[in-house]
């Protein structure tokens, strides 16, 4: 039902752990109008340089979820979503 | 409710008799209990933060659940895990199986304990002495997910 | 007193508390509960009757705990088995294991169960619709205590 | 120390579980002055006929533990000594 009545033209993104405390930030709304891939949308993010830059790096351990599921980078993002980055998990 | 993240305290007696439930088929009830340990990697640990991602926790644990109970032939799982401050001691996670049998039991635990550790979006931070420090992944969680196939 | 043949119920949660006796370099307690079933190879069971040898299965039950003790890096391991008359849904034995990490834990207390059904001197009649019956050895048990080799 | 002040010449016979209630006794004091083998203890058991003879037949299942000790046939029981008969435990 999403988009029928009140077209969403952003993202929201969570930053979580280790991730969260280097970004210096738990969330933002991103502007987003199309669908692009995971992959595009971290290139987006690490153009702005500094620790974006550093903690995004291809070769840095971390996952991509795209509402609530774990992703790789070829899948595709559209407006309206929930994606997550964060560090390898360290539960129980 | 199979699955729960809280930051309160559990009560594992009253758990386990929610799971069995009065159920005479029971004949094997296994539990693990992971506990805050005050050494870690050799390094002093005076309290552990757990966080989660609220939403995605709880689904990943309940995808596990599902996944253990089309594995093993049991009755009830049950997951409670805790986030928040944690100091040494307290318990953190627990997963309750019941089966006919021992062999299922102890398999349906072990394995739901193998990929939560490697799964299950939960992260910890240690206070230590020297600072706080985000606790890394483990190799050895991996290979005992891998064991799994 | 690691070893426990007795009667009376026992108090899990109890136990437990004893074992991991606020110990902070605990971070894994398995728990292994037993508990009557009313079904047993398709036949309704009653009431169950459970026998010891009293001297001999007391040590049996110290020999099985030292061997997980030599084979498993844990810290405490207990074992209590109730003897007597017992009703369906009611606990028969109950083994815990503390240790540094959840592998061992797992391992020691299923070790455990596996030299325990096979090698501890107990016995069980079963009450039944027909009359009296003692249960048969099974088959499983031995193939799981041939397992640890 | 046991025979050094009050010699010992019997033994102490327990039977359990399925066997106690087939052979129709707990346990018995049985006559023992000598070192004998538990597979010749046997014999002299199933030479009382019935029951003894047809649950102590050699190929039924069942163990033998001397002073608590599972034992096999070549073992030697000597005066003074508990042996304890009885079927495949089914414990747990």
């Amino acid at each position: 039902m999403e988009g029928t009545q009140h077209p969403v033209a952003t993202v929201r993104l969570v930053f979580l752990a280790r991730l969260r405390d280097a970004l210096g930030r738990q969330d933002e709304t991103y502007p987003l109008d199309r669908p692009i891939s995971v992959g595009a949308l971290l290139e987006a993010l690490r153009a702005r340089g500094g620790p974006w830059e550093r903690e995004l790096a291809a070769g840095r351990a971390y996952k991509v979820a795209v509402n609530h599921e774990v992703v790789a980078a070829g899948a595709v993002v559209r407006p309206g979503d929930e994606v997550a980055v964060f560090p390898p998990v360290t539960g129980g | 409710m199979t699955v729960r993240v809280q930051t309160a305290p559990f009560d594992v007696e009253a758990e386990v008799a929610a799971l069995r439930g009065g159920d005479a088929r029971v004949g094997a009830v296994v539990t693990f209990l992971g506990t805050v340990r005050d050494i870690n990697d050799g390094t002093a640990v005076a309290t552990l933060e757990l966080e989660h991602y609220p939403g995605m926790t709880e689904k990943a644990l309940e995808a596990i659940v599902a996944e253990a109970q089309s594995r093993f032939d049991v009755y009830g799982v049950r997951v409670v895990h805790r986030v928040g401050p944690l100091a040494p001691t307290e318990p953190i996670v627990l997963v309750a199986v019941t089966s006919a049998h021992r062999a299922d039991a102890f398999d349906a635990c072990r394995f739901v304990m193998d990929f939560l550790k490697t799964r299950a979006p939960f992260w910890k931070k240690e206070r230590t002495p020297d600072g706080d420090r985000w606790v890394d992944a483990r190799v050895s969680d991996d290979d005992a997910d891998a064991r799994w196939g």
